[in-house]
């Protein structure tokens, strides 16, 4: 597949082929109702190697527009490409293959008898020998403090264990892009910067974070979008942007809370 | 998951006018009446009857059409053999296949039953709202207990589809693709499963925690005051009287 | 296994009604005399809720798929309350999917729910007779168990009253060995039921146990 | 009740009878397990007019205190009095008429089919006129911004719309003493803000807050409390604590995250 299919607008003939973007989305149009859509025409393109932000008041989209990305819900209109892979309903087990995603409330997504079953369990989808992958599952829950809690079932952690053991599950699948939906929600500050420290050695191709926390996020992202009725109305250098209290203001961001 | 049943509550027909608990009297003995027939002369009293109530309610046909399919579908998987196993009047004969008399007449009947009794229950639930309707039983001595079950789990139902649904879908993020029956497959459905009934008991007592933590049980609960409205007693005098002489016709006739 | 409006003559309807309205009585009694019943009521209702969503479970088993009913289930977790539970659900399953019937409401739920509550008394009493075995596979077999009758049962009960009522010219021999044929072709399913139960009742207690003990 | 009941050993023959303090906790005990208790012995008291911030680590415990307050949970040992009252199962209903409190997780508290009757719940038990009742719910949800969606249920709304709502139906209850977990979580900087403002204004006597957000609670709380391995271990004015890092590091509490 080549680069001129996913963007037909940028390449021109003669041009070398440039890498695949990670992912790109193009015009994606998203309503829960009919009429007055909540996402109205998104675009963007994540390149390799990026770690970008997805900033946005509360009920923007953002959550929306992440479970468009891996193909939970089916856009109005428009297109995903994920790995130069278009997001479709044939495609969507490729495309989860190489997508780890963490939703906003991780009681969403913790269902096993205790935790390390739950960590295991993904590992254990993909044909990953059992004992490797109970290996790499305490290695996991260690590295997020619930050694301890291994043995537990999610009703026995309280909110931030729960939150640190619905992050080592999606790790457990070494995915290639990341798609964290408020992943510091519920963390105490040592977590919050236990797991910058964890998300930045993480060798992962791309990196998508929504987080309202503008301080934590701007040590991890170095580029962020804002999402604004129902378009993205910035994309710049986080740093750049963290100076720019008026657009942030303007966003409904204030810096100082 | 939506239903929809209150789009049509608010307008104001004669159906909608009748007061619930005398709707749901009256349309009760109505259908129950409509079960008791057997003879097939009552077939056109019956879906004169139900025509009448239907046009009466003013609610479109569409919501009829649209929520009778499926159950009319399955009521034929169920009965849509009588014509060629049932009776001794052979009426006729392509090979194998012969349709007996008898046969088509259950048919008929079964059918024109299920149509009037199905439509009738849909006027009773698209007249009012699922809460007055609720409350209109409660009124009529149905146990406070089953009614705030009923409430509280209608109000569940869809966010426990939800919950479930969104764990489904995390199962297939994380690589999980049931396509055939397996050992494992099974057990991480019962987990599923498990998982859902863990949370919604857990829920359940944090939601009554909850509750209580603001103020439920610490006042009984308002008893509806019980009005008496004439044109509603009147509209039930005369739906009883209607089902009295399809049951009295049954049985003299 | 639902009965539709239309099938049923009126006294069978009558007789399910009443028969519902007895054992309701008699359930609701039973939460009524806990020291404070408001705090049954959540739990009935959003178990409730629960196994309706869980009845819905699609498990595909090619060509088809099957999905689970799960009164044994409730029985088993819910003891009494299933009862109402299962009133509730059909009531909602009625209403909103058109399955089933308000006139067939009675007997529906005495089809789906005395099932329950027998299969239910079965898996309780697997702590008062002391067989020999572990705990664990006495959990596992009265799990199957009390799965496997109360669908069983159900079935049963649903082919004997649907063939025993309709309009037809066969002897009493032939309804019989209608009824067993149907239920011969589904004792896989009541297998397949069993063995599910029997994991759900495993996951409860690995997980929960004290729900597994009211 | 006289004040030598609740704390005899202050209370001296002769002396002035010093005001009832709104909160007294004194060696509370609570284990989830036999063994092994996590809260080990928790004394204070909180005075009238104080905005009160328990921090702590993930894990340590703050929501487990909270329910004790309150009585959702019975502590092993140990005393806990509200406005002067023993909690105690006989006393609960009264104790909870004065009490708001808001849980960690919102989906544990909204449980009317739309958020417009769940503001209404509350109001209605105590016997307030539904109408009265539907005019103060109304204004309280366009305050937390949620105007559009009265008649949505929980599960249609964003994690942060389901927090302003959780907050909008405990503040229905117009309570004497608030007492909210993590209220900032998921809220995006503008209704952190926004919240701050609101939470200063409100008449109640006594405000006890658990949140890991160092910055925003130091706006709205005066007096700080930290919880670590089962005891109070720092209580201190919520201003000089936020000076002193080493303090703050040793609890597990980085100012930068
Ligand atoms: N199932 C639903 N039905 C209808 N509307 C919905 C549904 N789910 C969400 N919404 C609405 O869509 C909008 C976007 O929701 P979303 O969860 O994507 O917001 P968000 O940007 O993630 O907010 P937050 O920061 O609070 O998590 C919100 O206004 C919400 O009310
Ligand atoms: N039902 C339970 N059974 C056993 N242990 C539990 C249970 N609930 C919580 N715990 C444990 O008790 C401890 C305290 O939990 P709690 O929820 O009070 O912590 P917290 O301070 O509120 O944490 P957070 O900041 O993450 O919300 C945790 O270590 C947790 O694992
Ligand atoms: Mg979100
Ligand atoms: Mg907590």
């Amino acid at each position: 597949m080549s680069y001129s299919y996913l963007n037909p607008s940028i390449s021109v003939i003669g041009d070398p082929i440039p890498p695949i973007p990670a992912v790109v989305v193009q015009d994606l149009v998203f309503g829960y109702r009919q009429h007055d859509p909540i996402l109205q025409g998104i675009s963007f393109s994540l390149k390799a190697g990026e770690r970008i932000a997805l900033l946005g008041q509360t009920g923007t989209g953002k959550s929306t527009l992440m479970e468009n990305l891996i193909g939970l819900k089916q856009p109005n209109s428009g297109q995903i490409w994920i790995q130069g892979i278009p997001v479709q309903l044939t495609t969507l087990p490729e495309v989860r293959r190489r997508v780890g995603f963490c939703f906003q409330d991780p009681d969403d997504q913790l269902f096993m008898p205790t935790i390390l079953e739950d960590v295991m369990f993904g590992p254990g989808n993909y044909g990953v020998d059992p004992e490797q992958a109970l290996a790499q599952a305490s290695r996991l829950l260690a590295d997020f403090g619930l050694a301890d809690c291994v043995n537990r079932s999610v009703y026995e952690l309280s909110g931030g264990q729960k939150r640190l053991a619905a992050l080592a599950a999606v790790l457990a699948l070494e995915p290639a892009i990341l798609i964290l939906d408020e992943p510091t929600n519920g963390l105490d500050p040592w977590w919050r910067r236990e797991l910058a420290q964890i998300l930045s050695q993480l060798p992962v191709e791309v990196m998508l974070i929504a987080s309202h926390d503008l301080q934590w996020i701007s040590q991890v992202t170095q580029r962020a979008m804002i999402l604004k009725q129902g378009t993205i109305q910035v994309d710049q250098p986080t740093e750049e942007l963290l100076q720019d209290r008026y657009t942030l203001e303007q966003c409904g961001l204030p810096l100082d809370y | 998951m939506n239903f929809n049943f209150d789009e049509y509550a608010n307008f104001n027909s004669p159906l909608h006018r009748w007061d619930t608990r005398y709707k749901i009297i009256g349309l009760f003995a109505l259908m129950f009446a409509f079960s008791s027939v057997e003879d097939l002369r009552l077939i056109p009293a019956i879906l004169t009857i139900t025509v009448l109530f239907y046009s009466l309610s003013q609610l479109p046909l569409k919501f009829l059409l649209r929520r009778l399919t499926y159950p009319g579908f399955f009521l034929l998987g169920v009965v849509g053999l009588l014509p060629f196993l049932s009776g001794n009047t052979i009426i006729g004969q392509w090979g194998v296949l012969t349709l007996r008399q008898e046969g088509c007449q259950a048919v008929l009947l079964i059918a024109s039953r299920f149509l009037a009794i199905f439509t009738l229950g849909l006027i009773l639930l698209g007249t009012c709202s699922f809460l007055t309707l609720v409350k209109g039983l409660r009124s009529l001595g149905l146990s406070p207990i089953l009614t705030d079950i009923m409430l509280i789990s209608y109000r569940y139902l869809f966010q426990l589809g939800h919950q479930f649904h969104t764990l489904q879908r995390a199962t297939q993020l994380r690589g999980f693709q049931p396509r055939r029956l397996s050992w494992r497959n099974l057990q991480i459905y019962a987990a599923l499963t498990g998982s859902l009934l863990i949370r919604s008991y857990q829920q359940s007592q944090q939601v009554y925690k909850a509750m209580q933590l603001r103020g439920y049980g610490t006042k009984p609960p308002r008893s509806s005051e019980f009005t008496i409205d004439l044109y509603s007693a009147i509209a039930l005098l005369i739906t009883l009287l209607m089902a009295a002489s399809l049951i009295g016709f049954e049985l003299f006739l | 296994m639902h009965i539709s409006e239309g099938i049923l003559p009126a006294k069978i309807l009558i007789s399910g009604y009443a028969i519902t309205s007895l054992t309701l009585w008699y359930s609701l009694r039973q939460l009524n005399r806990k020291s404070n019943p408001s705090e049954g009521i959540p739990q009935a209702a959003l178990l409730t809720s629960a196994f309706f969503v869980a009845s819905g479970i699609h498990l595909p088993i090619p060509p088809a798929s099957v999905h689970f009913v799960l009164n044994g289930l409730l029985g088993a977790v819910l003891g009494w309350y299933a009862f109402p539970a299962i009133f509730v659900g059909l009531l909602f399953q009625a209403v909103m999917f058109g399955h089933g019937g308000l006139t067939t409401l009675g007997i529906n739920a005495v089809i789906m729910g005395i099932p329950a509550l027998i299969a239910g008394f079965i898996f309780h009493i697997r702590n008062k007779i002391k067989l020999q075995l572990s705990e664990r596979l006495s959990l596992h077999l009265f799990g199957f168990l009390s799965g496997a009758l109360g669908v069983g049962l159900s079935a049963l009960l649903f082919f004997s009253i649907v063939i025993t009522n309709l309009p037809s010219a066969w002897d009493q021999e032939t309804e019989k060995a209608a009824i067993y044929g149907l239920m011969l072709a589904h004792i896989p399913l009541i297998f397949i039921e069993g063995v599910f139960t029997a994991m759900v009742v495993s996951f409860l207690q690995r997980v929960k146990p004290e729900i597994l003990m009211n």
